[in-house]
């Protein structure tokens, strides 16, 4: 029976995954991608690995979904909601792939069917390396967190987590070099639109309650920074897109530690430590559990400051480069 | 190893410090950038006669450096590369005063003076390389230094010839590089002299020497302009007479031949290099050359042009004489690595004054030229003496040595070859001299210098007549002890004795 | 392995620039610049002392959060990882004074892209924890690190073929990354561990091993535009600004090529057969060829050089064929190993400094000029003779004429093949040599040859000049301590190693 | 056959079909999502081994490192996208002109 059911799960993600790059209009391959999205996050509590499919649903589906959905704005071609003719967008989808296919697809696909089969080989063939569950599991008393996952996070690879905390910083930083921003005033939508007054009013306190809950429930069971960050980004991005873009609204200084603070204390904390004759990262024991929350705490709130403006940039992006000005 | 001595370093950085000090300057400081020119030249003269010295007592001179595992740098002194030296830093000095007074008022002076200290460098670096590679570095370096000299003018023709010089040059040095890294695997790292190593290899690894020695000689024929790789050097007349004069005499050609005479002398050994039946084929490259080089001299009348075929052909004088085994020859082919330096620069100054005296550079244009620049044409008359052979000029030694060892080893043909050459060095260059001389010159021609009472100016016509006297002095004390013929006899001796 | 003593000195090298970069945020433009110069010198300091650090004690390693490996992450900063390391140093912070000054004069005009420092902070962060990262999933997240700021600052003049550049980049490094990451996942898989010391003990040869060796390696052959996947260098490297053209070409490919050294000599060692050694090698010659070829068909500077880069590449690709040594061959015996691993890292540093320099000048020249086609350096040795001194001299050091680090490069490579009796790499070595002296020396041709019609040479800042040519002297310098460099590297455990292949999978050998 | 060994199955296949849609795909977007295809099947391969060392729990090693994996994949679809968003609003195209 649990075959069948990942069995199904598996091929409805091959499926989806193959669709969403086929489809031919581009609205229906984000929102494939969202699917495949989901169906990921199913496999990943298959699998028990419900942190996973907490940021996979929270973060690679929901949130990268949202920016692929928020792009076809501009590459429209095939968004219904503005679409004057979706047939002829069409034919040019496909008049400009069909005679490209034929010739090159041909080559790659028998090598992508080769490398398909050794890879399904050597996947097969995967001897047993056991894992580190044993090593997890003897120090995680250690760790200051009862929660396995949380512990390899936040203590024993910390050094992995306070990098990824700069990439996502660096992404922002990215998505500025790019350039193109205009930072301009929105009309304050939610004046006028008293639905999305209401869904906002609603939506922020349970997105905040329930991202605190994710973020202090990391301690000892699923959830954590990332997963509490996405819950407290969303808050931000539907602020922002109910006209009150707080990321831009605050002041600069507070708005350049907000996103910096997660990162800043995680490091300068680490430098006490080496400071101290202990290695980068290396908690006192007795503090570790207190330390890791307010690393936590400050992580999320970094990230979801930085979600926050990636979404926000990337949704103010406009053409005319005269007006560009770096927020940052 | 032995004694570490700095001297040979202080031989190298003598040109080389002035050569940069000299880019650092300004366009326009012209007595500082002559005084530093001039200082380094006499310290270079007088540190190499200082060497010379101590080394005649019986001291040992060198300088190792270790780069990286096994590849080091090494200076050495020995009696081969001191008589180089001695050339190389006695004709920079004369060829840096004609050069100062040549391009006064010239452009980008700065520069040319820099790379000319370069060049000089390289080509002392080359003359006192204690090992293969060494010499390959200051072969390298030699070319990279040369080049800004050869397109010093900046005209399109002048850049063509650059190109066509980098071609040669780096190809050829791509070439010796090969060779180079080859022999070091197959032999390790080979001190010149050491020919015993080769020597104890010969039983093994016959063929791969035989290769090697092929891939490094033509690496190095190309610089020495040997029949088909010479087609550099006309080209690259398009030089300020004495970037030509330099090129000719001392610093390229001189490289490339002075690079095979220590293969086939200090790095494989003459006896293993004629057993192993290395030499017939240079032997025949270079008679051919020769006799290329002076039938093609023939049909030139753009005046450098004439000269440059005639160093092809002189040139290949020492390799011929390098590939016949014997005492006499290897004494010819070692004092004509001396002896056509000077006779040749003499050629290049000659022609350089004339150019730049009364703007001909055709030989058609030099009716009765003696007449008004007796010095020059004096000068130059007595280098053609040298060239033709006859006596006592300086070249009449080399060829007569050069002859004698052909008949020493039993090649007779090369004797032919020598007579030939020398009837059609008389052919190419008596018109010249007949011309200059007997000719009724042409009435209108009006110097572009005024020269006050000399035929041209001081520093043009002085280093002109120094090195004409020198090539005749050469020739008439030949037999006075500290004469080039008597240091090549005595290098020769020491190849032959033990 | 737990036994060398620890330092702090690796934990700095990565914290301090991410440190300073999240500091130069707080400031605006002009702010972040001085910040982020300052950042720059001072990483750079310390990354020397990091090296002097190691010459003194030998290998240090830090372990992050006190967590030994395999459940921890250990930084170990050996000799080679010092080496590279301390070249890092070197050439980010003449980089950096150019960046400065030529953001400076730009100022005006662009805004003077305050955005490069905390970047190449971060940049230079992913390189030095690339440098010094012992754990293979660690490494991926450098390599991110490393790759979208590579992208960001590549993109940061915001024109056009840029943005498209860099977006074949960025799609190109995270596939290159992604395929990384799967031979990662099926290592854990099948041994349990990230760390490749212990990875070195434990992997067993088998089909999945060898699959893992084969993504992995394509991954990075990807990141460090090993042919074929060299086609996003060239645009990418030429339409940047030119301290980031600089900084992608000298430092940024080579991380990847670290990663590839070794893993192949410190972990893959049972997978590896001598043909592996001559495919990947095959490769490399193959980019020395078409790079140089396709360098010297080009008409704008910029993209002469990026074509170069690929070239040059593809020499540090050669030494692998003799790293791995044919069944039969003992490494006892195998008396090229020294050569080719000096090879490789005079290759990595003489390229880094001359092509630093080569791109810092082309800057110069776009600066003076507006423009960077090669048919308007005509008579540049007349206009910005020192910048025309600094591209001859990180020319001559590309072709690798004496007495010049790619020099000791060619002649420890050629040395190397010919000791292994691998003969049919040297026609590659020689024929990429000449392409290169054909385009090195069409760039100086030009540089003599007279004005044709009057070019408007704007002038320059002196001080960007001189930080060329220094680097440009640098690759020459780097030959100087060489012995002293050798026998330091030798003091490692990698260097000088070789995989002594079994045609069955073969067995790991080190000397 | 066990959980974890179709979802390991299913990774390799991701894995090649994302590498697949890197290549052929022509649009922006395409790409980019086929990246994150690509990354999830990485992923699934981390998480299928976690799933198969499990003793009380699984193997948390792997879950932490998918974390990290996917916050990093999304920072750099997140820059992807805003250069191929910038791209089209420069010049109108939405794939690379000289691809095959």
């Amino acid at each position: 029976m649990s075959v069948l059911i990942d069995g199904l799960l598996a091929i409805l993600a091959i499926y989806l995954a193959l669709q969403s790059l086929l489809a031919p209009r581009l609205i229906k391959s984000v929102f494939l991608f969202f699917a495949f999205g989901l169906a990921l996050a199913l496999a990943w509590v298959r699998l028990g690995a419900v942190d996973v499919a907490i940021t996979e649903a929270a973060i690679a589906s929901g949130f990268l979904g949202v920016l692929f959905l928020d792009a076809l704005r501009d590459f429209s071609p095939a968004f219904p909601a503005k679409q004057k003719n979706p047939e002829a967008a069409h034919n040019v989808l496909v008049k400009n792939n069909t005679k490209s296919l034929l010739l090159s697809r041909i080559p790659l696909g028998l090598g992508l069917g080769l490398f398909l089969l050794i890879a399904l080989e050597a996947v097969w063939k995967t001897p047993e390396g056991g894992g580190l569950t044993a090593a997890a599991e003897a120090f995680l008393p250690e760790s200051g967190v009862e929660h396995p996952v949380t512990a390899v996070l936040l203590n024993f690879r910390a050094y992995d987590t306070w990098l990824e905390i700069g990439v996502i910083l660096m992404g922002l930083l990215a998505i500025f070099a790019v350039g193109g921003i205009k930072v301009y005033r929105k009309p304050n939508m939610a004046a006028q639109d008293p639905m999305l007054r209401q869904v906002i009013m609603f939506f922020t306190p349970v997105l905040f309650l329930f991202g605190a809950f994710l973020l202090y429930f990391g301690k000892t069971g699923p959830g954590g920074a990332f997963q509490a960050a996405v819950l407290w980004g969303a808050i931000g991005i539907l602020l922002h897109l109910g006209g009150k873009s707080i990321i831009e609204e605050i002041p600069r200084w507070l708005r350049q530690l907000i996103l910096t603070v997660g990162i800043l204390f995680f490091l300068v904390l680490g430098f006490l430590f080496v400071a101290g004759g202990n290695a980068l990262f290396e908690y006192p024991r007795a503090y570790a559990g207190l330390l890791i929350l307010i690393i936590e705490t400050l992580a999320a709130i970094s990230i979801a400051a930085a979600l926050t403006a990636i979404f926000a940039n990337l949704n103010q992006m406009k053409e005319d480069p005269n007006e560009t000005e770096s927020i940052n | 190893m032995e004694t570490t001595s700095i001297l040979p370093l202080l031989i190298l950085i003598s040109s080389l410090i002035p050569g940069t000090l000299i880019m650092l300057l300004r366009e326009d400081q012209v007595p500082l950038r002559t005084f530093l020119n001039l200082l380094g030249a006499v310290a270079k003269v007088g540190l190499v006669g200082w060497v010379f010295a101590g080394y005649m007592r019986g001291e040992e001179y060198s300088f190792i450096f270790n780069l990286a595992l096994d590849l080091t740098f090494a200076l050495r002194v020995d009696q081969l590369g001191l008589f180089f030296a001695a050339l190389s830093s006695v004709l920079w000095l004369v060829t840096t005063l004609y050069a100062i007074g040549y391009l006064e008022g010239g452009q980008h002076r700065r520069r040319f003076f820099a790379f000319f200290s370069f060049c000089v460098t390289a080509s002392t670096g080359i003359a006192l390389s204690g090992n293969v590679v060494t010499f390959f570095i200051f072969y390298e370096f030699l070319t990279l230094s040369t080049y800004p000299l050869v397109v010093h003018r900046g005209t399109d023709k002048a850049v063509e010839a650059g190109r066509t010089y980098l071609w040669y040059t780096i190809g050829g040095g791509t070439v010796l590089f090969l060779g180079v890294v080859g022999l070091f695997v197959t032999a390790g790292p080979i001190y010149f002299g050491q020919t015993e190593i080769i020597e104890g290899l010969i039983s093994t690894h016959s063929t791969q020497l035989t290769i090697l020695f092929f891939i490094m000689l033509t690496g190095l024929a190309v610089k020495a302009a040997i029949f088909p790789l010479h087609g550099w050097l006309p080209v690259s007349m398009v030089a300020p007479a004495p970037v030509s004069a330099l090129l000719h005499a001392v610093a390229v050609v001189k490289a490339g031949a002075f690079g095979i005479v220590r293969l086939v002398y200090d790095v494989y050994g003459i006896r293993i290099a004629d057993q192993m039946n290395l030499l017939t084929p240079l032997a025949i490259f270079a008679a051919f050359t020769i006799v290329y080089g002076s039938v093609r001299a023939l049909f030139q009348d753009d005046f450098k042009k004439r000269l440059a075929f005639s160093t092809v052909s002189q040139l290949s004088y020492i390799a011929l004489g390098v590939a016949i085994v014997g005492f006499l020859s290897t004494t010819g082919a070692v004092v004509h690595l001396v002896h056509q330096g000077i006779m040749k620069i003499t050629m290049f100054f000659a022609a350089g004054n004339i150019a730049e005296t009364y703007g001909y550079s055709k030989i058609s244009q030099l009716n009765g030229i003696g007449r008004r620049m007796p010095l020059t044409m004096g000068a130059f008359t007595i280098a053609v003496f040298g060239m033709i052979g006859l006596p006592p000029v300086a070249g009449f030694v080399s060829k007569w040595y050069l002859g004698l060892g052909a008949v020493e080893a039993g090649s007779y043909w090369v004797v032919l070859v020598l007579l030939a050459s020398s009837a059609l060095n008389a052919a190419y260059f008596l018109p010249i001299v007949y011309r200059a001389w007997f000719c009724e010159p042409d009435q209108e021609a009006v110097p572009l210098l005024s020269s006050g009472r000399l035929e041209t100016k001081a520093l043009l016509l002085i280093p002109v007549v120094v090195t004409g006297l020198l090539s005749l002095a050469a020739g008439v004390f030949a037999a006075v002890a500290g004469s080039p013929l008597s240091i090549a006899r005595e290098i020769a001796e020491k190849l032959y004795m033990p | 392995m737990t036994d060398l003593p620890t330092s702090p000195f690796p934990a700095f090298l990565v914290g301090l620039p991410v440190l300073l970069a999240t500091l130069s945020l707080f400031f605006r433009a002009r702010g972040k610049a001085v910040v982020g110069l300052a950042g720059s010198l001072l990483t750079g300091v310390m990354a020397l002392f990091a090296l002097f650090e190691v010459t003194r004690r030998g290998t240090v390693i830090h372990i992050l959060g006190g967590w030994e490996p395999p459940l921890g992450i250990l930084l170990r900063m050996d000799p080679l990882a010092a080496v590279f390391i301390g070249m890092t140093a070197v050439v980010g912070i003449f980089i950096s004074l150019y960046a400065w000054r030529y953001f400076r004069a730009q100022e005006a005009t662009t805004g003077g892209f305050p955005l490069f420092w905390p970047l190449w902070l971060f940049l230079w962060a992913g390189l030095n924890g690339l440098f010094l990262s012992n754990d293979l999933f660690n490494l991926f997240v450098t390599l991110e690190v490393i790759g979208i700021s590579a992208v960001a600052l590549a993109v940061l003049s915001g024109k056009k073929t840029a943005l498209v550049a860099g977006l074949r980049y960025l799609l190109v490094a995270i596939t290159g990354s992604m395929a990384y990451l799967f031979g990662v996942a099926l290592i854990y898989g099948s041994t349990g561990t990230l760390d490749l010391g212990l990875l070195g003990q434990v992997l067993e040869p088998g089909t999945t091993t060898t699959f893992a060796l084969l993504v992995i390696t394509l991954g990075l052959m990807i990141k460090m535009a090993g042919f074929p996947f060299h086609f996003w260098l060239p645009p990418a490297h030429s339409s940047a600004l030119a301290p980031v053209s600089a900084l992608l070409s000298a430092l940024v490919v080579k991380g990847a090529f670290y990663i590839l050294l070794r893993l192949w000599m410190e972990v893959f060692g049972v997978s590896l057969t001598y043909a592996a050694g001559q495919l990947i090698g095959l490769a490399g010659a193959i980019a020395v060829i078409w790079g140089s070829w396709q360098a010297f068909m080009q008409t704008s500077l910029k993209l002469i050089v990026a074509h170069s880069s690929v070239a040059q590449l593809g020499y540090l690709l050669m030494i692998f064929p003799l790293l791995i040594l044919a069944p039969g061959v003992t490494a006892d015996s195998a008396d090229w190993l020294s050569p080719a691993w000096t090879a490789g890292v005079y290759q990595v540093i003489a390229h880094a400094f001359a092509k630093a320099s080569f791109f810092l000048s082309a800057g110069i020249i776009i600066m003076a000029l507006g423009h960077d086609r090669i048919e308007s350096l005509r008579d540049l040795v007349g206009h910005m003779r020192i910048t025309a001194l600094a591209i001859a001299i990180a020319g001559v050091s590309l072709i690798g004429l004496p007495p010049s680090g790619g020099f000791m490069a060619k002649w420890m490579l050629l040395k190397g093949i010919f000791l292994s009796g691998q003969w049919w790499w040297a026609p590659v070595v020689l024929t990429g040599s000449l392409l290169t002296a054909g385009y090195v020396f069409m760039l100086l041709r030009l540089a003599f040859a007279p004005a044709r019609e009057k070019e408007a040479f704007r002038p320059v800042p002196r001080s960007l000049e001189v930080c060329a040519l220094v680097l440009a002297l640098g690759s020459f310098l780097i030959v100087l301590p060489a012995d002293n460099l050798i026998q330091f590297l030798q003091s490692g455990e990698v260097f000088g190693t070789g995989i002594e292949s079994i045609m069955e999978g073969g067995a790991h050998g080190n000397d | 056959m066990e959980t974890y060994q179709i979802y390991n199955l299913t990774s390799a296949v991701l894995f090649v079909i994302g590498i697949g849609g890197v290549f052929a795909a022509r649009h922006f977007i395409r790409k980019i999502i086929a990246t994150i295809i690509m990354g999830g099947g990485v992923f699934l391969s981390f998480v299928s081994f976690a799933e198969r060392d499990a003793l009380t729990f699984a193997d948390p090693v792997p879950h932490a490192l998918v974390i990290t994996g996917i916050v990093v994949a999304v920072a750099s679809a997140a820059f992807a996208l805003a250069l191929a968003r910038r791209i089209y609003q420069l010049t109108g195209e939405e794939s690379f002109t000289n691809d095959k």
